[in-house]
């Protein structure tokens, strides 16, 4: 492993400036959702909330309609032990399709880890009680940011559709969950699950990701409270590396890479976490 | 790997290989706040073009910016820059540290704000070159500026006396006779072109069914314009003496070598570099195989 | 599986459902010695449109004939037919008893030989429309007909007054404003268009580095060209109000959807058709069970 | 199976009109090649030397530089049971490679029986003994040839690069085998034979089919000697069905298309058997 340079107060590992073919040594399913566990030994340990650009190895594009054609982008979900990374995948479309159908042996091609992740040292908490709020997918950046806030970070809290994609919860440790039809926990949205922890205690530092109405909605409410919260978004990249201007999201002063400036932003940048074509 | 050698020359400037970027597809800023030192210590190419810059600042156009196609892009980017001033005082003394030569893009939607920007940047040593981005209509007749050749031919005419430093015209694949303009463009005074700009194209959302992108279309770039880029590049070589950079849809060393084979000076990696960030050092690392292989085989490289 | 339907009248003629080919993309007369009269009995098309027919017969260009591209493809097939005589003669009896009506593609050299070939096909029962290949240089100014706005409304307003059916023009993708070119034939009397054509493409043999195609240049076609013929669609159904046959890489029904959601009224398949002989018809199924899904959800098909 | 229409004086069976998708039963391998036998029980039994256009149902495309696009034809190498149906492929791009991984349980798309066939008929023969001449690949649609004239046929003449390549002479039965190297058989080329035979006895009836230069060699052999000559060609295809005018090759009558009036066609109709832009 390379020693890993750290910008943008301790947010930030360098990537290696070429992609890197490594090797998927696991591939697990937690109901709706697939984890690969990659060895990469070459890569630098990544922040929490920093993301990989990720293409299969072989036969990337060639699905229906020949896509994909570009790198997808994931956040890294957990780094399991030195020299390794999970991600955490959903089948969405013929990118996820492709890496979903990898397994132990295959290799895929890695640019990682990418973007400024999650403000969440000591300093940056500065007393506040760390709260983990996610939603489906979303789930992935907070399993590595609970193993880095250890136990100072209390249950996350997270959303689900239903009971297959509820099994997801499992990938992180003693996480409050609710679904949209009830059938697993409280019978609703996350955010029910957030205004009762904030009305419990409400000196926290909100850590999100979820889709963009679940983020928009963490954002109204953590503002509405004086909440901090941090917010990490998607939207459609091409690069990851800030070449294509593609990746923009609306702030307060203009549009921002995401890729670069992002994808953690914090929620008082944002006049709305609703952003043109990201999701689903 | 040790650093390609295919030691080129354009326009007078020397270079250590023929690729380079193609502009508004790498921010060699922002790779490094992604790569640090490392980036510039291997730097992926041999110049670098940077992105498009315009008088006033610009926003880009409203998200979202790109759509997938089968082996390409479309990107309604909308150049985005600082502008003028916001380029000289920030992305200038920081672009001119990368240990290649520069060369800078601009476009104006006047033939007077093009000049206005040639003659910025005509007495700045850290500048190479200029690439002219005829692309965009000119405000006063309505017509694409780089799709006339008489238009084209005007705004060269005027911007040429205002620098010494070599002016390359990037023509637009979006015309009935690219050869044409590039015949008008050397008429001109143009020292070389480079081509191909992105084809215009579209997609619908396929929920909404209204177009996807921000701004309704955009440019299509990536391996599904080679063909079309190769066939430009081969007619436009046979009808100036001008050196050329070709482009579109180059994605390994065989793509840059068809593109010299058809007349090209260099090549420019664009789309590719999304999917590596170190695909132009690769490209270039291909050619020079591709070079050796050939030399030692005996076969012949140039009719 | 039923026959698709989804009625839809073109210039006054009443299609099952909006799928036609593309000329010079599927031959019916081959296909019956192929697949004999299963062809007939699940014709593809709901209407068929034959191959470009010029005065004098055309062996065509010489192969290498074709390139595959990453999702597309180049041809430069050449125009090879019987020739106006032959034609008459050989296909027309063979291609009039198709279950489908018939519009028959043609191209000259010159306005006079175009007036000949409207004038012969005029007074043909068998055929329901004509549509005019303007993609050739006019020998007499240099300049492509259908590239230049001024060329193609002479042509039109030439042959116009020939016949009663109706003339469809087909555009060329190589201009610069497509659109322009549009306006003019339809200032000129054109009662439908069709776009897009193949787009100049070019490839290298890999061992000798010549030009692989026997012509040394071709069209290219297929999926890779998909976005760029959305967006002259999309363009030219809002410059003008006669209908539109639109195509260019269309693989699915929603392909299909697209273009019609474009403006198009009809959506012509054409190198699919080399992937599955069924491709038209499996698009149209596709397109009414889009049609059928978007009408029972409740979402607008059309704002 | 559907009952087969069959037409051109018997040697050309009709094909459905539209692909079809049909699933590999086996994957063997004889050295170089790779034979895949596919289920196949709506097809009409196809007649020696006409092909099929095939691609793989999954991943076609995607491979390096994104292609195959197009399917590609093969020559019906044996109809080894009803309903069923035999291809000899050799890796040699894209396509083939991509067909040469599939295997028992994939899918493959299918357009066959395409072309005219071989007129090997008793009439057709006219008492003259049936020789059947293969180099390579080309060697694939001589083995349904050989089952359907039994007896009559004496030992195919098969002409391979190296001895993993010889192994596909065990794909026929009692073939004599010349290598360009000598590894196997005679040290030479497979014309040498075919001269031995026509020494031997020139009422002969050729069927070949090969790389270009060993099917020109074949067209020249005979012409001088006057035995007729039948010979299956290849050359680049999209359609395989008369569509896109992009095989032809140059008969002495003109341009002919190799799908709708090939690929088996008499030697008298060429100048040459060089055809542009065929082979490897
Ligand atoms: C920083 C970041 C981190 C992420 N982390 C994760 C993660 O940990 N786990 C995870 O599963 N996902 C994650 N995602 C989302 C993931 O990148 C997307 O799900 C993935 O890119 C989808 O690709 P696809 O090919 O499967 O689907 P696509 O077909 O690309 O569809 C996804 C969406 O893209 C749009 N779309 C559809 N067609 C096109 C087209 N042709 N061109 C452009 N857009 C199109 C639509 O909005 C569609 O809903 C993350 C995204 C970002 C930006
Ligand atoms: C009637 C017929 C029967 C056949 N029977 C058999 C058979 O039984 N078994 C068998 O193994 N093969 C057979 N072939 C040959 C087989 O079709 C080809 O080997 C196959 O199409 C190669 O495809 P590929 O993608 O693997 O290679 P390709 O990359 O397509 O390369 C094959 C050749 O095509 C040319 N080429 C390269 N790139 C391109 C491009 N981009 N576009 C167009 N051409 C290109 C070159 O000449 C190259 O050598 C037959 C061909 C025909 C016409
Ligand atoms: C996202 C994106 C942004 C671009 N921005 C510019 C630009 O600012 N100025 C310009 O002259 N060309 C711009 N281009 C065009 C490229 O420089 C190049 O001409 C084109 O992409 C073809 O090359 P490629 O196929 O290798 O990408 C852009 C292309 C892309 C894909
Ligand atoms: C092999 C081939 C031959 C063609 N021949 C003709 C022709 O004779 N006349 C014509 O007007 N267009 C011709 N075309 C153009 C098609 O009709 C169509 O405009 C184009 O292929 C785009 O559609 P596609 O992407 O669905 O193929 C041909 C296209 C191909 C691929
Ligand atoms: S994804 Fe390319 S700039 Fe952000
Ligand atoms: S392969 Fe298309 S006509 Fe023969």
């Amino acid at each position: 492993m390379t020693a890993a340079v750290c910008t943008d107060d301790g947010r930030r590992t360098l990537a290696p400036p070429q992609r890197r073919r490594a090797a998927v040594l696991e591939r697990r399913t937690y109901g709706s959702y697939v984890v690969l566990r990659v060895a990469d030994p070459d890569g630098p340990p990544p922040r929490p909330g920093q993301f990989a650009m990720l293409a299969a190895a072989e036969r990337w594009g060639g699905g229906d309609g020949e896509r994909p054609f570009l790198p997808r982008a994931f956040s890294v979900a957990r780094v399991p032990a030195p020299g390794e990374a999970e991600f955490l995948l959903e089948d969405v479309g013929p990118g996820t399709n492709r890496l979903c159908e990898l397994d132990a042996g295959d290799d895929v091609w890695l640019l990682s880890p990418l973007g400024i992740g999650f403000a969440a040292s000591e300093s940056d908490l500065d007393g506040r009680r760390p709260l983990l709020v996610g939603g489906g997918v979303g789930t992935a950046p907070l399993a590595i940011l609970q193993d880095e806030l250890g136990d100072a970070a209390g249950a996350p809290l997270l959303g689900f559709r239903d009971a297959p994609h509820a099994e997801g919860a499992a990938y992180l440790r003693d996480a409050r969950v609710a679904t949209d039809d009830g059938s697993v926990g409280h019978h609703g949205r996350v955010t029910e699950l957030l205004v009762e922890e904030l009305d419990r205690d409400a000196h926290a530092q909100v850590y999100a990701c979820g889709p963009p109405p679940m983020l928009e909605a963490v954002r109204a409410l953590c503002a509405a409270r004086g909440v901090p919260a941090q917010l990490a978004l998607e939207s459609g990249m091409a690069c990851g590396f800030g070449a294509c201007f593609g990746c923009v999201v609306p702030t307060k002063t203009g549009y921002v890479r995401l890729c670069v400036d992002g994808p953690v932003l914090d929620a008082d940048q944002l006049e709305t976490a609703l952003v043109p074509g990201a999701g689903h | 790997m040790s650093a390609p050698s295919l030691p080129t020359s354009f326009c007078g400037i020397e270079l250590a290989h023929p690729i380079v970027n193609g502009s508004g597809t790498f921010d060699a800023i922002a790779a490094q706040r992604a790569f640090g030192d490392a980036l510039v210590e291997q730097f992926p190419f041999a110049a670098f073009v940077s992105k498009t810059v315009t008088v006033a600042p610009r926003e880009g156009n409203p998200p979202p910016r790109l759509w997938e196609l089968p082996a390409g892009l479309i990107n309604s980017i909308g150049l985005p820059n600082k502008g003028l001033a916001g380029y000289l005082t920030h992305d200038l003394p920081e672009l001119a540290r990368l240990p290649v030569p520069l060369i800078v893009n601009v476009m104006g939607f006047t033939r007077e704000e093009v000049a206005q920007l040639v003659t910025a940047f005509a007495e700045r040593d850290e500048v190479a070159a200029l690439e002219l981005n005829v692309s965009c209509p000119n405000v006063e007749t309505g017509t694409i500026m780089g799709s006339d050749p008489t238009e084209t031919a005007r705004l060269v005419e005027r911007v040429r006396p205002l620098t010494q430093k070599p002016i390359v015209v990037k023509l637009t694949p979006n015309a009935s006779d690219p050869g044409a303009v590039a015949e008008a463009a050397e008429a001109a005074g143009a020292d070389g072109l480079s081509l191909i700009n992105t084809i215009r194209g579209m997609a619908l959302d396929p929920r909404t069914r209204e177009p996807w992108l921000g701004a309704g279309t955009g440019g299509v770039s990536g391996a599904t314009v080679r063909a079309v880029a190769l066939a430009q590049v081969s007619d436009v070589a046979q009808r100036v003496s001008i050196p050329l950079i070709a482009m579109g849809g180059v994605q390994r060393g065989r793509d840059a070598d068809d593109l010299l084979r058809a007349g090209a000076t260099l090549v420019a990696v664009g789309t590719e570099s999304f999917r590596d960030p170190a695909a132009g050092r690769r490209v270039a690392h291909e050619l020079e195989r591709l070079r050796r292989e050939r030399t030692s085989s005996g076969a012949p490289t140039r009719a």
